[in-house]
C-alpha cells in the first residue's frame, strides 16, 4: 500500500482515536463529520461507567489534539458521497456542506446567537432546549464555533433576504452567506468506517407511553438532563420543573424487537440509578431488567455497590401506563403480577445502526449483517476487517458495544493500517 | 473590609478539570467574582502546602484549591495527594485556632462551569463574611 | 508474654554492668549509649567500644542531649552496621529512629535496642548546673513514685508514650519502688531473648503494664490536656500565634535538633524564602511597618507541614529554644492532632508508609464535593 | 543577561475591549520599568496578527515576551510557535488569560480592568523567572518483546513483525497457544470453522522476523519507550538458566488467564464424582470427539452450569454462557437424543451475533434454567443431582453429567510481573489499563501494552481486536529512523538538596523516579515523567523543581494576585 | 562605598546636644518621629516591644502609631541588628530611604556584611546609639520584669554589672569609634538627660542639617566621660583575655567549654557574620558507613554523637572569626550555656591583631582574606628571603 492517506468517517471517541493513531504515526487522516462539532455520542454524557468519570474532562484534550494536528483535515458537514477502487488506492469523493461560519476567523465568543430571530428545537439536547438557525450544539462544543442551518436561517432559506443580525454582530466578519456547498476529491490507501450508533425508537413501542407521557423519557434525553452543560445545566427535574422522588428504569427496550442484546444498557442503566441517586439521595430507584448483561471486571462491582440502595427486579413483561400526569409501571415477576407508580420513567433503548448506514454501505460496497450493522469477516479472524479489504469497521458502526471496546477497535484498525505499511 | 472592598482570594487550578471548567464559565458568560485570581498548575498535586500557607501570610483572603474529581486526575492520582495535603493544611489551622475556612479544596470538573460559578460565589460571599485576612495587616509575622 | 528476668541490682548499676558482659564477652561489638564527658556534668550520646571507656557510661542518665534516634540514623545514614551494636534509646527516641528509617535515613539491623519505661529526661539548661547531682536523685525519686518529676520537660511531663515500642529489651524502671535495690528487664522480641542468658537475674513472669504504669499515664494525660490549652492564649487566632513565636530569633535551632527534620538542607534556610526586597514598599504601605527578620509564621507553620504528624514529642526544640519558646508543646498538639486525622502512629511501624507519601482513594470523600 | 521584555495585549475584536480599558492598561503597563515595550493587537491570532508579532519580536530584540489574550488552551501553542519562528525560546513566552477568566466573567468594567492589570503584571513578572527550555530528542530501538505465547501474544507479534522490526515473542510453557489452543473449535456463529489458532503459530513459527523463546521467563525489564533492556533466562532442559539480554523498543504483555479452581466451592461437587466435569476437561472430550462417562455409555443428560465462580470472584467471566451454548449445540448435534440443561443466573450475550446462536439452542430443544446459586451437586444411584436455588426456593435436577463453566482468573504469575515491571493490578487481580475508557491497552509505564485476558476477561475477537490495537500505538510510536521527544515540562532534582528520603518516589505514578544508593539520592528519569510536579509538593526539602512551573514563577503570581 | 566619609575624619569633632526632659528615650524617638514626618526617612530600623508580649524584635517603622512600641535601648538583644537589616536588604534593590538606629556592635557588624555585599547601604543611614550592654536573653525571657528592671537601673548608672551579658560586659566598642562605620552617632555618656547628636560623615551632616539642627556644641563632656568609661571597660577586657587565653591554653581546656555542644547551631545561626544562605557545616557533605565509625571509634575507644561538633565550631571560626565583631549573639543563642562568645572573641581578638584590622571600623578597609600584602608573614615560610628584604630596604 503506496498511499499515505487514510479516510476515516465519523469523528466520535473510535474515529478520533483512529486519526489521532494515524496521524502520529505520520500519516495523512482525512477525518469526515456529518455533523458540526468533532466528539460524536460520548461527548453528550456527564460521567461514563464504572468509574463515574467526567467524560467531557476525558474528551477535550482529544478533541483538542484533534483539532490542531497537522496531520488531521477535518471536513465537517461532510458527507462521503462516492468511492472507487481498493486496498491502496481507494478515490473518494466527500461533500462538504457551507457552514457560512469561518473556522479561521470566528473566535467562539458566541455573540452572534442572540440577535438571531429563528429558534428552533436543539436536536443535540434531544429537543429539550431552544437553540438559533446560528447556533453551537451546546457550550464546550469543538471546534468552538457555530454554524448556519441553510433551512431554518431566514436569510438563506429566502424568508427574509436582508436579514444580517448575526452577521452585524460579529466583530470578525466570519460570517460569510456567500458560502458555497463544495465536493472534495481524495485519494485515500485505506478507510476506516466509524459512523457509530443511533438510539432505537421506542416510540415504535406503544405500550412504554414514550411521547404520550411527558416524564417518560429515552435514556438519551435523561443523559442531556443530567449533563452539566445540558439544557437544565445539571439541574435533574421532571418536565414540570419537580423533583424526582422515584423512577423506574426498564432495560432492554428493543431487545426482542431486534434480536440481540446491546451489552451496554444494563451498565448505563444503572449509572442513571447513580446520577439521581446522587442528586436526590431520597428518590426511590426501580430497575427492571430481563438477564443483567454486565460481562468485564469492574462492572459487577458496580452492580453490587447499587443492589441494596436501589430496587432491582426481573420481569418477563412489563408496560408503562399513564392517567392523567401519574405513572404505572405494571410488571410481572416470575408468574407474580405487581405494579409501582414512579413519578418518571427511564427507556433504555437498544443500540441500531445509525441512520446513514444502509446509504453508506453501498458507496463503499460493502455489505450489513443481519441487523443492519457492517458487517465484517470472520469475527475471530479479522473482528473489525469489512469483506473489502482496506475497509475498517469499528466501533459500534460494527454492533454494540461500549467506550474501552470501541478505543481498541480504534487502535486496532490503526495497528491494521499501519502493519500493511510496515 | 466593608462592602465595597473586595476580598483577595488566590486560585489554584489544575490544568485540565478546573482551568478549564473555568474557561468554560466565561465562554458561558457565568459571573464570577474579581476578588478571585487564578493561577494554573499542571496538576492539583503540584499544589505545595507551601503556597497554600504563603498565600495566607501574605493576606490573601482566602485560598482555593481546585483540581478534578477523584478518580479523573489526568495524572491518574494526584488529586489523591492534593486532597491528602489540604486536611493537613486544614487541621493544623483548625488546631492552632485559625480561621480554616481561609483555606478550601474544590474539585471542578471541565463541564462543571456551572459548579466553578457556584462554589467560587458562594466562597467568595463565606470570605466576605470572615472579613479581612489578619494577616495583612499584621507586622509580626 | 514476653520474657522477664529480675535483677537484684541498683537499676542504673544492674543495666550497666549487663552492657558491659555484653561488650566483653563481644556478644555485641560496641554499646551506644549516654557518657559523662567530664567534670562538669556534661552528658554526650556516645558508641563506645572499648570496656575501658565504657566506664564512664551512664546509660539511664536523665538527659537528652539529642535525640539518639537522630544520632544513630546519622551513625547508620548509608547501610545497616555489619557488626552488632546495642542501643539504649528513650521510647521517643526510638520512634524517630523508626520515623527515620521510614525515610530511608538508617537501618535497624544489628542494633540491638534497649529501652526503658522512661520518667522523662530533665531539661538541658539543668546540664552542668552546680547542683546536677541532687536534681537528678529528687528525679529518680519520682521515678520510683510514678509520680511526674517538675524539672523534666514540658513534653515529658504529658507524654502518655512512656513505655517503648520495637525496643528489643525493655527496663522496667517507672513506679518501681525498690529501684536502687532491684529491676525487671523485659526481653520482648527473639534478638532480646539471645542475650537474656547475660542478664544474671532470675526469670520472672510480670508484664510491663502495672497499675502504677496506668496510672501514671492517666496523670500524664490530664497534664496534656492542661499544656495543649495553655497554647492559646486569650487573644484567639493569628494573633496568638504571633505572640507565642513574637520573641523567635529565626535561629531554627528547632529544626536542628529536630530528629523528623532530617533534610539535609532545610528549604526554609534556603533562598526560596528570603524576604524579596522588591515588597517592602508595598508591605509598608499596607501595614505600615514590618517586622524584620520577617518569616518567622510560614517557618513554623512551613515547618509543622513537614513534620508535624510524624512527631514523637521528644521535647528537644522547646529546649534548645534560647527564647523558651513553648515549640515541642505546640508542635506535639498539632501533630496528635493530625496523627488522629490520618490514624498514623509516629514510630509505631517500620512498614508503615508516612503520611505524607500514601493516600487512600476511598478517604476523606467528602471533602472537594460541597 | 539583561532582559527585554515586550508585553501584546490583544482586543480579540470587540471581546476585551467591550469589558477592559484597553488603553489603561497598556498606559499603566507601559509605565513598569521592567517591560521595554507595551502594544495592543485588534487579533493577534488571526495571521497578519500573528506576523506582527514576529517582526515585533525581531524588531524590539525581545528576549521575553507575554501576551494577554485568551486561555492558554487556544492559542499557547500559537504564539509559542511564533516565538520560535523569531528565533526565541519560545518557553521564555506567557500567555496571560485575560479573556475567559477575566473580559467574560466580570461584567463591571472597572473591576475587569484592574484583574487584568493584575494577571498581566503576574504574566510579566512570572516570564522574568522562565528558564529557556530545551526539547531533547532520544534515539529508539523499534523492535518489540511479547511476553506469553498465547492468541493474544502471537496475534501482537504477527502484526508487529515487519522487515525493520523484529519481535521477541517469550513464552514459559514449551509450545505456544496458550489456553485457546486447548478449545475444540472457536465459537462457530462467529465464522471460523478452521483451526484458527493452529494457523497462527504456523504463521509465527515461519515468520523470521519473529525469535521465539519457548519454555523461557523474563527475569528483568527496565527502561522506557524505545529504549528496554530485558533480560530472559530459559528453563529448558539442555540450556538450564541460560540468560540472554535483549533490547526493545516496547513491551506487549499478553500473559493471559488462569481458571477459577472449582474445588474451592464444595457445592459445584468437583472432584467427587467423574461424571462431574470442568469446561475445559469437556473440551478435551470434544477433541477426542469421546463424549461418554466414564462408565463408558453415553450420557443422556447433560446439565451445563454457568456462573461458577461468578459470585466468589465478584465479576462475569462474560464467554462462559457462549461457550456453554456451543457445547449444547455440540451435545444436540453429535448425540441427537441427549437432555441439555443450561442452569444460569444471567444470559451475558453482549455481541449482535449472539442471540441468535442462543435462540437456534433453545430451538434444538436445549432446556434454559434460571438459578440464583448452586446449592450441592451429589451423587444419587447412577445420576448426579443438582440441587440450585432459584428466588428463594430451591429446585432439583438430576442427570447423568455436569460440565461446570468456571470464571476467568488472572494468571497466577501476574502479580509477580507486576512487581517486576512495576505496573499496577486491579481490584480483581488482572492488569490495570492507563485509562480504562480511552486508553484500554496502554499502562502507566509509556511502552508497556497489555493485551487479552492479562487485562480480564474476555473472548477471542476482543483479545485479537486489542493485540491490533497494540501493534497501532507502537508502529505510531516507534518508527524506524525517528526519535520520541520527551516532556519538557519535567521535574528535575537538586542533588545537593535531596536528602533521599524517597517521599517522591512513593507519589510518582508513572515511576519516572528513582532513588540512586550511591548518591544518596533520587533522581527524575526525564523520559518517563509527565510534570504533574506531585513530586514537587511532597519533598519537604524544596529538592524538586518542576520546570515551567518553579517556586518562584508561580510565587510571583501569588505576589502580583495579593498587590 | 560613600567616599565623602575620610574628610569627617580630619573635621574637628562637634556636635548638638539636646536636652532630654521626658527621658533620654523619648528625645531620641521624637527625633526620629520629625525625620519621619518631614519624610527625610521612609522608614527607620528600631527595636520594638511585641504588643501584649515581653518579647523585643526589630521592625521597620513608617506608621508614628508604632513609636509607641519602639524603643532604642532595649533590654535585650534579639536578632543582631546587623542581621536584621541585611534580611531586607540582601534580596534586590532596596528603594527606600531608610535609617538604621543600632547598637555600636550591630553597626560593625553591618559594616562587615557591607564589605560581603549582603547589605546594600545605599540608601540607608547607620545610627549608632551609646550602648550600655543588655542582658542575658535566656534570663530575660525567664523574668522578663525583673530582669527589665534592673537593665533599667543599670543602663542609667552605666555600671558595668555582672547581670549584663558577658560580651557586653567585657565590650570597650560601645560608643563611636575613630572610623567611618556610621553615618551619625547619638552620644548618651554625657551630661545627664541630654542627648548629643554626632554627626560622623557628611549624610549625618546632612541629616543633622535636614532636622535643623546646627552641629555647634562642643563635645568635651561626652567625650572625657566616654574615654572614662572606655578605659574601664578596656581594662575588664583585657583581665577577660587574660583569663581566657589561660583557660584555653591546658591542654583541650578549649574543646572542654565545648564539650557539651549538642550540634544545634544557633550560634551559627544568630551570628551576624556567617551569612551564608546555607552552611557548609549544614550540608553534612561526607558521611561515612557505619564500619568506618567502628573503626574510627575503635582507634579512640568511643565516637561521640553528634560528630563533627569540634569540626564544625573549628570551621565556623575559622570562616568568621576575622570579622567577629564580639556580640555576643552566639552566647545568647545557646541552650546550653556554652561561653562560644567569650571564645570566639577572644581568639578574634588575637587574629584580628594579626592583620591588624578591626572589623567594622572603617567601610573602606578590605576584608583582610580578600586582600593580602606581599611581603607580609613572608616569615612563615622564608625567613632567610624574608631577613634580606629586610636588609635591602633598610639601605
Amino acid at each position: 500500500m503506496k498511499n499515505q492517506n487514510v479516510l476515516v468517517i465519523g469523528s466520535g471517541v473510535a474515529g478520533m482515536e483512529a486519526s489521532l493513531v494515524l496521524a502520529d504515526a505520520g500519516l495523512k487522516v482525512h477525518l469526515v463529520e456529518k455533523d458540526s462539532l468533532i466528539g460524536g455520542q460520548t461527548i453528550k454524557f456527564e460521567e461514563v461507567y464504572p468509574n463515574m468519570e467526567c467524560a467531557t474532562c476525558m474528551l477535550a484534550p482529544k478533541q483538542q489534539e484533534v483539532l490542531q494536528h497537522d496531520n488531521i483535515t477535518l471536513y465537517l458537514l461532510s458527507e462521503v458521497k462516492k468511492t472507487e477502487g481498493s486496498l491502496g488506492e481507494f478515490k473518494v469523493q466527500i461533500e462538504k456542506k457551507a457552514r457560512y461560519v469561518s473556522l479561521i476567523n470566528c473566535i467562539g465568543c458566541g455573540a452572534c446567537y442572540d440577535p438571531c430571530p429563528v429558534s428552533l428545537d436543539n436536536e443535540f439536547e434531544e429537543g429539550m432546549s431552544q437553540k438559533k438557525a446560528i447556533y453551537v450544539a451546546c457550550p464546550g462544543a469543538l471546534p468552538n464555533a457555530p454554524a448556519i442551518d441553510p433551512e431554518n436561517c431566514v436569510r438563506l432559506n429566502g424568508k427574509k433576504k436582508d436579514c444580517n443580525a448575526c452577521e452585524e454582530a460579529c466583530g470578525f466578519d466570519a460570517i460569510d452567506f456567500t458560502e458555497k456547498d463544495e465536493t472534495v476529491n481524495l485519494d485515500v490507501g485505506a478507510i476506516i468506517v466509524a459512523t457509530g450508533f443511533d438510539q432505537f425508537d421506542v416510540s415504535s413501542l406503544p405500550e412504554f407511553g414514550y411521547g404520550k407521557h411527558p416524564n417518560v423519557y429515552t435514556a438519551m434525553e435523561f443523559e442531556r438532563l443530567y449533563a452539566q452543560n445540558g439544557p437544565t445545566s445539571g439541574k435533574l427535574t421532571l418536565r414540570e420543573d419537580k423533583p424526582i422522588k422515584s423512577a423506574g428504569i426498564i432495560h432492554c427496550m428493543g431487545r426482542e424487537e431486534k434480536g440481540y442484546c446491546s451489552g451496554v444498557c444494563c451498565m448505563y442503566s444503572m449509572k442513571f440509578a447513580h446520577f439521581i441517586k446522587d442528586k436526590a439521595p431520597e428518590a426511590k430507584i426501580h430497575e427492571f431488567h430481563t438477564d443483567l448483561c454486565i460481562p468485564g471486571k469492574s462492572h459487577q462491582k458496580f452492580y453490587d455497590g447499587l443492589k441494596n440502595k436501589i430496587e432491582f427486579t426481573r420481569y418477563e413483561d412489563i408496560e408503562v401506563k399513564g392517567k392523567n400526569g401519574n405513572l404505572e409501571i405494571s410488571y410481572t415477576n416470575n408468574g407474580k403480577k405487581n405494579s409501582i407508580k414512579p413519578d418518571m420513567v427511564i427507556l433504555s433503548p437498544a443500540m441500531v445502526p445509525s441512520a446513514g448506514t444502509e446509504n453508506l454501505a453501498k458507496i463503499l460496497g460493502i455489505s450489513q449483517d443481519s441487523m443492519g450493522f457492517f458487517s465484517t469477516q470472520d469475527q475471530n479472524l479479522s473482528p473489525i476487517d469489512s469483506e473489502k479489504e482496506g475497509i475498517f469497521v469499528i466501533g459500534c458502526a460494527e454492533g454494540p458495544k461500549d467506550i474501552p471496546e470501541s478505543v481498541s477497535q480504534a487502535e486496532a484498525a490503526a495497528g491494521r493500517v499501519l502493519s500493511f505499511l510496515q | 473590609m466593608n462592602n465595597k472592598q473586595i476580598p483577595n482570594i488566590i486560585g489554584f487550578l489544575c490544568n485540565w478539570c478546573s482551568y478549564t471548567g473555568a474557561d468554560l464559565a466565561g465562554t458561558s458568560r457565568m459571573k464570577i467574582p474579581p476578588s478571585l485570581k487564578t493561577i494554573r498548575v499542571m496538576c492539583s498535586g503540584r499544589i505545595d502546602p507551601l503556597f497554600v500557607l504563603k498565600s495566607f501570610l501574605k493576606g490573601a483572603d482566602g485560598v482555593m484549591m481546585m483540581g478534578c474529581h477523584p478518580g479523573d486526575c489526568h495524572y491518574q492520582k494526584g488529586n489523591y495527594n492534593a486532597r491528602r495535603r489540604y486536611v493537613m493544611l486544614n487541621d493544623i489551622f483548625k488546631t492552632l485556632g485559625l480561621e480554616e475556612k481561609r483555606i478550601g479544596l474544590w474539585w471542578v470538573s471541565a463541564s462543571e462551569a456551572s459548579r466553578f460559578a457556584k462554589v467560587t460565589n458562594e466562597y467568595n460571599e463565606e470570605v466576605k463574611k470572615l472579613g479581612t485576612n489578619p494577616a495583612k495587616e499584621e507586622i509580626f509575622l | 508474654m514476653a520474657k522477664a528476668v529480675k535483677i537484684k541490682k541498683n537499676v542504673e548499676e544492674g543495666l550497666f554492668d549487663f552492657l558491659k558482659s555484653l561488650l566483653e564477652t563481644e556478644k555485641i561489638k560496641g554499646v551506644f549509649t549516654l557518657k559523662k564527658m567530664d567534670d562538669n556534668g556534661a552528658v554526650s550520646y556516645s558508641l563506645i567500644t572499648s570496656p575501658d571507656e565504657f566506664k564512664k557510661a551512664v546509660p539511664l542518665y536523665p538527659f537528652m542531649p539529642v535525640n539518639a534516634g537522630k544520632a544513630l540514623s546519622s551513625f547508620t545514614l548509608l547501610g545497616k552496621t555489619e557488626e552488632p551494636i546495642a542501643a539504649v534509646l528513650r521510647p521517643c527516641e526510638l520512634r524517630a529512629f523508626v520515623e527515620l528509617i521510614k525515610r530511608a535515613q538508617g537501618d535497624v539491623e544489628n542494633i540491638l535496642i534497649i529501652s526503658l519505661s522512661c520518667g522523662g529526661v530533665l531539661s538541658l539548661n539543668l546540664m552542668g548546673d552546680k547542683d546536677q547531682e541532687s536534681t537528678v536523685s529528687k528525679y529518680w525519686e519520682s521515678v520510683k513514685k510514678a509520680e511526674i518529676s517538675p524539672d523534666t520537660r514540658e513534653t515529658c511531663q504529658f507524654c502518655e508514650n512512656f513505655l517503648p515500642i520495637n525496643a528489643d529489651i525493655t527496663v522496667a524502671a517507672v513506679g518501681n519502688k525498690d529501684l536502687d535495690k532491684e529491676f525487671t528487664l523485659f526481653f520482648n522480641t527473639p534478638k532480646g531473648e539471645e542475650f537474656s542468658k547475660e542478664a544474671s537475674g532470675s526469670s520472672v513472669s510480670e508484664e510491663i503494664e502495672t497499675k502504677e504504669i496506668n496510672d501514671f499515664k492517666k496523670k500524664r494525660e490530664e497534664l496534656k490536656e492542661k499544656f495543649f490549652k495553655e497554647t492559646q492564649s486569650e487573644d484567639t487566632g493569628l494573633k496568638s500565634l504571633v505572640n507565642i513565636f513574637a520573641p523567635c530569633l529565626g535561629c531554627h535551632g528547632c529544626s536542628h535538633v529536630c530528629p523528623i527534620c532530617y533534610c539535609t538542607l532545610c528549604e526554609f534556610d534556603s533562598k526560596t524564602h528570603n524576604y524579596p526586597t522588591s515588597s517592602l514598599g508595598s508591605d509598608l504601605m499596607v501595614k505600615g511597618g514590618l517586622k524584620v527578620p520577617s518569616g518567622n509564621l510560614l517557618f513554623h507553620l512551613g515547618r509543622m507541614t513537614h513534620m508535624a504528624v510524624s512527631c514523637v514529642s521528644c521535647g528537644m526544640c522547646s529546649d534548645v529554644c534560647p527564647v523558651n519558646i513553648p515549640v515541642a508543646t505546640i508542635f506535639s498538639k498539632v501533630g496528635s492532632s493530625l496523627q488522629k486525622e490520618f490514624d498514623y502512629f509516629p514510630g509505631k511501624d517500620i512498614e508503615e508508609p508516612a503520611p505524607q507519601g500514601t493516600y487512600k482513594e476511598d478517604e476523606f470523600t467528602k471533602i472537594g464535593e460541597q | 543577561m539583561n532582559k527585554n521584555i515586550g508585553v501584546y495585549v490583544c482586543e480579540c475584536g470587540p471581546n476585551i475591549p467591550e469589558r477592559i480599558d484597553i488603553d489603561k492598561v497598556v498606559k499603566e503597563l507601559s509605565s513598569l520599568n521592567e517591560v521595554k515595550t507595551v502594544k495592543k493587537h485588534s487579533l493577534l491570532c488571526s495571521n497578519d496578527g500573528k506576523k506582527f508579532l514576529k517582526e515585533e519580536i525581531e524588531k524590539e530584540e525581545l528576549s521575553h515576551v507575554v501576551v494577554a489574550a485568551c486561555s492558554p488552551k487556544d492559542h499557547e501553542n500559537t504564539f509559542m510557535k511564533v516565538c520560535e519562528e523569531a528565533g526565541m525560546n519560545p518557553y521564555l513566552f506567557q500567555l496571560v488569560n485575560i479573556r475567559e477568566q477575566c473580559a467574560w466573567m466580570i461584567p463591571d468594567k472597572e473591576e475587569a480592568t484592574s484583574k487584568a492589570l493584575k494577571y498581566i503584571k503576574a504574566g510579566i513578572h512570572r516570564v522574568m523567572y522562565h528558564d529557556p527550555l530545551e526539547k531533547k530528542e532520544l534515539e529508539i530501538k523499534v523492535d518489540v518483546l511479547v511476553i506469553g505465547g498465547g492468541i493474544s501474544g502471537i496475534e501482537a507479534s504477527l502484526s508487529l513483525a515487519g522487515p525493520n522490526r523484529k519481535v521477541h515473542l517469550v513464552e514459559k510453557t514449551d509450545s505456544l497457544g496458550g489456553m485457546a489452543g486447548k478449545l475444540s473449535q472457536i465459537l462457530p456463529h462467529q465464522g471460523s470453522k478452521i483451526k484458527l489458532v493452529k494457523e497462527k503459530i504456523e504463521q509465527a513459527k515461519n515468520n523470521e522476523n519473529i525469535n521465539i523463546y519457548t519454555s523461557s521467563e523474563v527475569k528483568e525489564v527496565r527502561g522506557f519507550l524505545g529504549n528496554f533492556e530485558a533480560v530472559i533466562q530459559s528453563n529448558q532442559e539442555n540450556e538450564e538458566g541460560k540468560v540472554e539480554e535483549i533490547k526493545a523498543g516496547a513491551v506487549v504483555v499478553a500473559t493471559g488467564f488462569d481458571l477459577y479452581d472449582l474445588k474451592e466451592n464444595p457445592a459445584y461437587g468437583y472432584g467427587e464424582n467423574e461424571n462431574i466435569v470442568s469446561a475445559l476437561e469437556f473440551e478435551d472430550m470434544i477433541n477426542s470427539e469421546k463424549i461418554e462417562l466414564k462408565n463408558g455409555k453415553k450420557p443422556k443428560s447433560v446439565a451445563l452450569v454457568h456462573c461458577a465462580g461468578r459470585k466468589e470472584k465478584g465479576y462475569c467471566s462474560k464467554v462462559c454462557c457462549l461457550y456453554n451454548l456451543k457445547f449444547a449445540h455440540y451435545l444436540k448435534d453429535n448425540l441427537p437424543d441427549v437432555e441439555v440443561k443450561e442452569l444460569y443466573m444471567d444470559l451475558c450475550l453482549p455481541h449482535k451475533q449472539d442471540q441468535s446462536y442462543f435462540d437456534q439452542a433453545k430451538e434444538k430443544g436445549v432446556e434454559f434454567i434460571r438459578m440464583d446459586e448452586i446449592v450441592k451437586t451429589k451423587k444419587s444411584g447412577d445420576k448426579i443431582e443438582v440441587e440450585y436455588k432459584n428466588n428463594d426456593k430451591t429446585d432439583k435436577l438430576s442427570v447423568d453429567m455436569v460440565v461446570i463453566a468456571p470464571a476467568m482468573i488472572p494468571s497466577k504469575d501476574t502479580s509477580e510481573l507486576a512487581e517486576l515491571m512495576n505496573l499496577p493490578l486491579d481490584k480483581s487481580g488482572f492488569f490495570k489499563e492507563l485509562h480504562e475508557m480511552l486508553d484500554p491497552v496502554a499502562t502507566p509505564m509509556e511502552g508497556v501494552y497489555i493485551t487479552g485476558c492479562a487485562l480480564g476477561p474476555r473472548n477471542i475477537p476482543e483479545s485479537m481486536t486489542q493485540s491490533h490495537a497494540t501493534s497501532g500505538k507502537i508502529l505510531s510510536s516507534l518508527i524506524p529512523g525517528r526519535k520520541v521527544k520527551p516532556e519538557v515540562k519535567v521535574s528535575e532534582i537538586k542533588e545537593d538538596l535531596c536528602t533521599g528520603c524517597q517521599t517522591c518516589l512513593s507519589v510518582c505514578f508513572y515511576g519516572a523516579i528513582s532513588y540512586d544508593p550511591f548518591k544518596g539520592v533520587s533522581v527524575v528519569n526525564e523520559a518517563i515523567c509527565r510534570g504533574c510536579g506531585s513530586c514537587v509538593g511532597s519533598c519537604p526539602s524544596g529538592a524538586i523543581r518542576s520546570k515551567h512551573f518553579t517556586y518562584y514563577q508561580l510565587y510571583q503570581e501569588v505576589m502580583e494576585a495579593l498587590r | 562605598m560613600n567616599n565623602n566619609q575620610k574628610e569627617t575624619k580630619t573635621n574637628p569633632k562637634k556636635g548638638k546636644i539636646l536636652p532630654a526632659e521626658k527621658g533620654i528615650r523619648e528625645e531620641v524617638l521624637n527625633i526620629f518621629k520629625k525625620a519621619l514626618a518631614d519624610n527625610i526617612f521612609d522608614a527607620l530600623l528600631i527595636p520594638a516591644k511585641v504588643p501584649n508580649t515581653d518579647a523585643y524584635s526589630w521592625i521597620l517603622l513608617q506608621d508614628e502609631s508604632l513609636f509607641d512600641i519602639a524603643d532604642p535601648l532595649p533590654p535585650v538583644m534579639t536578632v543582631q541588628g546587623g542581621r536584621a537589616l541585611s534580611s531586607f536588604s540582601k534580596n534586590g534593590e532596596l528603594d527606600l530611604k531608610i535609617a538604621a538606629l543600632m547598637k555600636p556592635c550591630e553597626i560593625r557588624a553591618a559594616v562587615e556584611l557591607f564589605k560581603l555585599h549582603q547589605i546594600d547601604l545605599n540608601l540607608v543611614t547607620l545610627i549608632s546609639i551609646d550602648c550600655p550592654g543588655a542582658m542575658p536573653l535566656t534570663d530575660y525571657m525567664n523574668d522578663p520584669k525583673k530582669i527589665g528592671e534592673s537593665f533599667k537601673k543599670i543602663s542609667e548608672k552605666w555600671e558595668i554589672s555582672e547581670s549584663l551579658r558577658p560580651a557586653c560586659q567585657n565590650c570597650h566598642r560601645f560608643s563611636l569609634m575613630d572610623g567611618t562605620a556610621s553615618d551619625l552617632h547619638i552620644g548618651l555618656v554625657g551630661e545627664n538627660n541630654k542627648v548629643t547628636l554626632i554627626p560622623n560623615s557628611s549624610i549625618g551632616n546632612d541629616l543633622l542639617e535636614k532636622l535643623g539642627f546646627e552641629p555647634n556644641d562642643s563635645l568635651k563632656e561626652w567625650e572625657s566621660k566616654k574615654e572614662k568609661l572606655v578605659k574601664e571597660k578596656t581594662k575588664k577586657r583585657d583581665a577577660f583575655l587574660k583569663e581566657w587565653q589561660e583557660k584555653t591554653k591546658k591542654t583541650d581546656g578549649f574543646f572542654n567549654e565545648l564539650n557539651k555542644c549538642i550540634n544545634c547551631h544557633n550560634c551559627m545561626n544568630a551570628c551576624p557574620i556567617c551569612y551564608c544562605q546555607q552552611c557548609y557545616f549544614d550540608s553534612q557533605t561526607i558521611n561515612f558507613k557505619p564500619e568506618t565509625y567502628i573503626q574510627k571509634t575503635k582507634e579512640k575507644g568511643a565516637l561521640r554523637f553528634p560528630l563533627n561538633t569540634m569540626l564544625f565550631h573549628i570551621g565556623r571560626m575559622s570562616h568568621m572569626v576575622l570579622s567577629c565583631v564580639s556580640c555576643g549573639a552566639c552566647e545568647d543563642a545557646c541552650p546550653v550555656s556554652i561561653p562560644v562568645g567569650r571564645l570566639f572573641s577572644m581568639v578574634g581578638d588575637q587574629t584580628q591583631k594579626e592583620f591588624n584590622y578591626v572589623p567594622g571600623l572603617n567601610r573602606e578597609d578590605p576584608l583582610p582574606l580578600q586582600d593580602f600584602k606581599e611581603d607580609e608573614f613572608c616569615e612563615v615560610e622564608t625567613p632567610n628571603e624574608c631577613e634580606e628584604k629586610v636588609t635591602e630596604e633598610a639601605k
